[in-house]
């Protein structure tokens, strides 16, 4: 089954699991932009609990943050990541909630965003936004970097086991179509972190689409390289990756857009001081193309695995 | 009859600019069905709560003298389990009338050290009151999707926001709208308009129609009264609340207010002077009366808010 | 006279059903007024130009089939200094009609390697058409300060924004309008309504009153037309572009449009058969011209556009 | 003559000099929220150029773009900083534009954005924004370091001397309204970096609100320490910054608001890779609390001069 079948799934799963659990999104009664809401519409005992957004990114999350003060568990199916920018004024004020009403109230609500290339959108399409989204205080975010565990990713943010505020799960569109066989169905513990290879000469830090680059460019590699998946972008594990650093002092970070601001440079920060006695090479960011990209274009907005591959020979070799 | 530039036209008294009660046809006799010297009670306390917050010169306060016909309606209409968002001109009366003392409702005002939403926000906890998002409008969306649980819950409530014209120029404000009507949401929506808008530029001012034809135009219930007449006021946002609570979706109610701070403001278009005025004519009013009401008030605010300015 | 779910009520026609001229008090005669030949190439060529779009498989491709009326009405009445604003659907025949080639208008749609904002833009330098921004129904507000420029210049000029009933349901249309009318601004609004739309959801919808009507209701002058009447098409917004450029602020033009793509639609909700009709009974049309119109047309795109699908 | 003051009349007289620009604000023809269009509405000559907008800063903004559009140049007086929170999408849209006409259009707008603590409003009203606005590519955005300066820093951006994209001028609330005597009438060049105080023991990177705040600490210490403002947040004189760094090796960046991701996240991942082999300590970024913050604690938005003295030490001392 393709991962956007699972993640249907899934979500009418999630639906049945707790009454309190509501779907939104554009054209959501008609199984949304990508299908994702299909399964619940078609579900008698679920549709009604499925709401169709206006065009306005703003009032969607405001209609969800409504819902969620009056006790229901909101998810947002948004037609793209990009829509964030839209609706980032709204999504600030869903982070403060709880801050604003001295924890009385606060807004456990899921938006799930499709993001980057994949579909060949091209433009807003290609952006990733986990720049935009890390910053801001009350935001949890999560990126999916192996689509087997997509839906298991929906579930974790969904049980808000790491406190009620909002959460974005950041869903690369360049997994919503393959076919993986069997979904994982829980997440290996942490969350947060997880190593992929394990290697002594450099570590990778990597998420979302630039994952499967960054394993691309070690599996091809003689040389031994930890790899280090991030699924909670925000907040950050900061004590297990000074941790991750410190090992091998040889750090290269694959960010699934451009690296200038954002995750990679805080990453490259708190090494640059917490990891500082322990660096043996630069610590070299490794994005993709600024925007706004065109369509056939839009995969370069990933690193490519021969700018992976060129970063980590040149930090094993420093 | 007195009749001034902040009178509004087209609009049906009830409790005329004298204080006598006019009486239309089918509708109730309001001195049998409202509780008017609760109602006037309520609405001196808040303008009593208003004086001692204007005399703590807090920044950004915005004072509400000649809109409490509105807060006090809500107050005394609403299930307290009944979610009211509000802007911060009305959250310290709404406050204080669900229940919070007027000292915390002026503790929390005053208290700086705690950030409240936006300035002047007095959001305090366990009175079913919005907070006040600083985006602006972002409050009547929030309401829009409480009014939704509500529904899908079957709960037979409604949920209420209160706002200005000002915010009816805003995007967000007709988004809300259009929502509201297409998933028939129990929504009232109080607006307060201004006749002569100051906040409001006019480079985003309501034209042609009022802001209760225009939200008929797009299918919602709709009607506007005068902030000045008490009576009318209550009625139509008893109205609103039954229309929402009953499965009638949506429903906006339009009261015309007067900002009293303007100071040729005649007594008429202040909804506590006209129902004194009634009471009055009713032998429910006395200046012995009246000092009592503001003492009682006066008596529940900390020693250096009692004092004159 | 046919008579089908997708003709709109309460419009006044000019160019009917069966292709007759219908004469109304103090109104020209369109044959002696408009170029019906002329406008009928435009429309044949739009159209042609859409066909080859549609065989190019571009992803996001939006056509046009149906809403010829009002592009081919714009680019005739335009001064070519005039700046239009429109979505991805109408860029590809503004473009062509302002004497972009269609081989590069195609080669612009197609070539994936440059980024033209919104997925499908095309926008094309040189020839005063806005691009797409991303966000939705942000054109308008470029639109409207563009006009402003002119205004403020007193250049005698309108600036045209053109979109769908969908981009109404966003709050920067309404804004839009407000700050159009607020400042008197030589911007015209040509709104292509479906009765039925797709794109919009029913949560969005437009309810009550039309798009037309709610624009007059905020003080704007409106117009509501057939957009399958070619002719009312062209006199209204002949009228918008003369009223914007003598300083008499905005106006909006309702189309009411059918997309042809519904396998059941009927013939004469396509502007162009419409006014077939019309030339054929005048024995202004032949087959062996239609010929010659479309081959025009494919001459000037490259081979392998050429070619049936 | 107090800063607002001063700005203002700065306006009218840039409106005299190009009869392109135009001014716009909410209020604006009542003198604006602040008073920075009151020169401008009093001056028969001007007034017509200066336009009202709506509540809505996206709709500001758009309008901005239009008239950019149209050959004129827009200056664009915000009610606050924050007002791009709002106008987050619309404010992209403007930076691109040159990207989606292949040139031929621009959007030279001019954006003057009062930010940060100082009129005692908090929450949004304390945020900088800086950390939003320079991962925008195709903005050009400004920080006003010292009031004497704030003049002559919105003639440099109105020149568009450094082309014609839109530019963000930041204004610390907390300059507005001191009387710094005779402003300052042309910026020293270069625009983007400027050495405050000389010295080869540690380097402070600082800007805005903050540099005050740097200069309190600096000048009570018996150590000598390089001071550098960047009076461009974007785009980043990245070669200059690394000459600065590699002077010293000893690096304290003192940021006007949380300094977790954005500008001071992104010089110190440019330290890292680029100054690796000079850093004889941590990178330490010294920033202020995460709002939002309240009224009369909104001064802690901003760093303090203990924090940046404690930093300073540790590195010297390291
Ligand atoms: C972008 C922006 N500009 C200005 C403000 C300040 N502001 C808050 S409410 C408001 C107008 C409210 O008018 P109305 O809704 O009529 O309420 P009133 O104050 O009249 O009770 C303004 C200008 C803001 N919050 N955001
Ligand atoms: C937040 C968001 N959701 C969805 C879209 C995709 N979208 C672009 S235009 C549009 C609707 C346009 O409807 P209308 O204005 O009537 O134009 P039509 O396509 O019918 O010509 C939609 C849904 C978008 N751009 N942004
Ligand atoms: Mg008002
Ligand atoms: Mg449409």
């Amino acid at each position: 089954m393709i991962v956007r079948d699972q993640l249907a799934r899934r979500l009418a799963a999630l639906l049945r699991d707790d009454p309190r659990r509501v779907l939104l999104g554009e054209d959501a009664r008609d199984g949304g932009m990508l299908g994702l809401t299909r399964a619940c519409v078609e579900d008698p005992e679920l549709e009604a609990r499925v709401i169709g957004t206006p065009l306005v990114p703003a009032l969607a999350l405001a209609h969800a943050g409504g819902l969620a003060i009056a006790g229901l568990r909101p998810i947002v199916a948004l037609p793209s990541a990009a829509a964030l920018y839209e609706g980032f004024a709204a999504l600030r004020e869903l982070c403060r909630l709880s801050l604003c009403t001295d924890d009385e109230r606060s807004a456990p609500a899921l938006l799930l965003a499709p993001c980057g290339p994949g579909l060949g959108l091209g433009g807003d399409g290609a952006d990733e936004l986990s720049s935009l989204l890390a910053p801001l205080s009350g935001l949890r975010v999560l990126a999916c970097s192996d689509p087997r565990e997509a839906a298991a990713l929906v579930r974790e943010a969904a049980e808000f086991t790491a406190g009620e505020q909002p959460t974005v799960v950041l869903l690369p569109r360049d997994q919503l179509f393959v076919d993986v066989g069997d979904p994982v169905d829980t997440l290996e513990e942490p969350v947060a972190l997880r190593r992929l290879r394990h290697g002594d000469r450099a570590t990778v830090f990597c998420w979302g689409a630039a994952t499967a680059r960054a394993l691309a460019a070690v599996d091809a590699l003689e040389v031994a390289v930890d790899v280090i998946e991030l699924r909670a972008l925000s907040p950050l594990d900061r004590a297990g990756l000074v941790a991750a650093a410190a090992r091998t002092g040889k750090l290269v970070i694959a960010h699934p857009g451009p690296s200038a601001f954002g995750v990679a440079a805080e990453l490259a920060a708190l090494f640059a001081d917490a990891a500082i006695l322990h660096l043996d090479a630069p610590v070299l960011r490794v994005g993709g193309e600024a925007g706004p990209l065109a369509r056939d274009t839009e995969g370069r907005a990933l690193p490519s695995v021969a700018a992976i591959t060129e970063a980590i020979l040149r930090v094993v070799t420093f | 009859m007195e009749q001034s530039p902040w009178d509004p036209e087209g609009v049906t008294p009830r409790l005329d600019a004298s204080g006598t009660i006019v009486l239309a046809d089918g509708a109730p006799d309001p001195t049998a069905t409202i509780d008017l010297r609760g109602f006037y009670r309520a609405m001196v306390h808040a303008r009593c709560l208003d004086l001692a917050l204007a005399r703590a010169g807090l920044p950004m306060w915005a004072p509400a003298a000649g809109e409490e016909a509105v807060t006090a309606s809500c107050a005394s209409l609403c299930d307290p389990n009944e979610w009211i968002y509000a802007g911060v001109r009305d959250q310290p009366a709404l406050a204080m009338l669900r229940g919070v003392s007027p000292a915390s409702v002026l503790a929390g005002h005053r208290d700086g050290a705690r950030y409240r939403g936006a300035p002047g926000g007095a959001s305090l906890p366990g009175v079913n009151l919005g907070h006040v998002p600083e985006t602006l409008g972002l409050y009547l969306g929030l309401a829009a999707g409480h009014a939704h649980a509500l529904k899908l819950e079957r709960a037979g409530q409604a949920t209420v926001a209160i706002f200005g014209e000002g915010l009816t120029t805003v995007g967000l404000y007709r988004e809300t709208v259009s929502l509201a009507v297409a998933c028939d949401l129990p929504l009232v929506l109080l607006c307060k308009s201004q006749l002569w808008p100051e906040a409001a530029p006019a480079e985003a001012a309501v034209f042609g129609e009022s802001v209760a034809e225009r939200a008929r135009a797009v299918g919602m219930g709709a009607r506007r009264v005068d902030g000045a007449d008490p009576v009318a006021v209550y009625e139509a946002i008893e109205w609103a609340l039954s229309r929402a609570r009953y499965g009638r979706g949506p429903t906006l109610v339009e009261a015309v207010i007067t900002q009293l701070i303007h100071p040729d403001v005649p007594g008429h278009r202040d909804p506590i002077e006209r129902l004194r005025r009634h009471l009055d004519r009713a032998g429910q009013w006395t200046p012995t009366m009246q000092d009592a009401l503001e003492a009682e008030l006066r008596g529940q605010l900390p020693r250096d808010e009692e004092e004159a300015p």
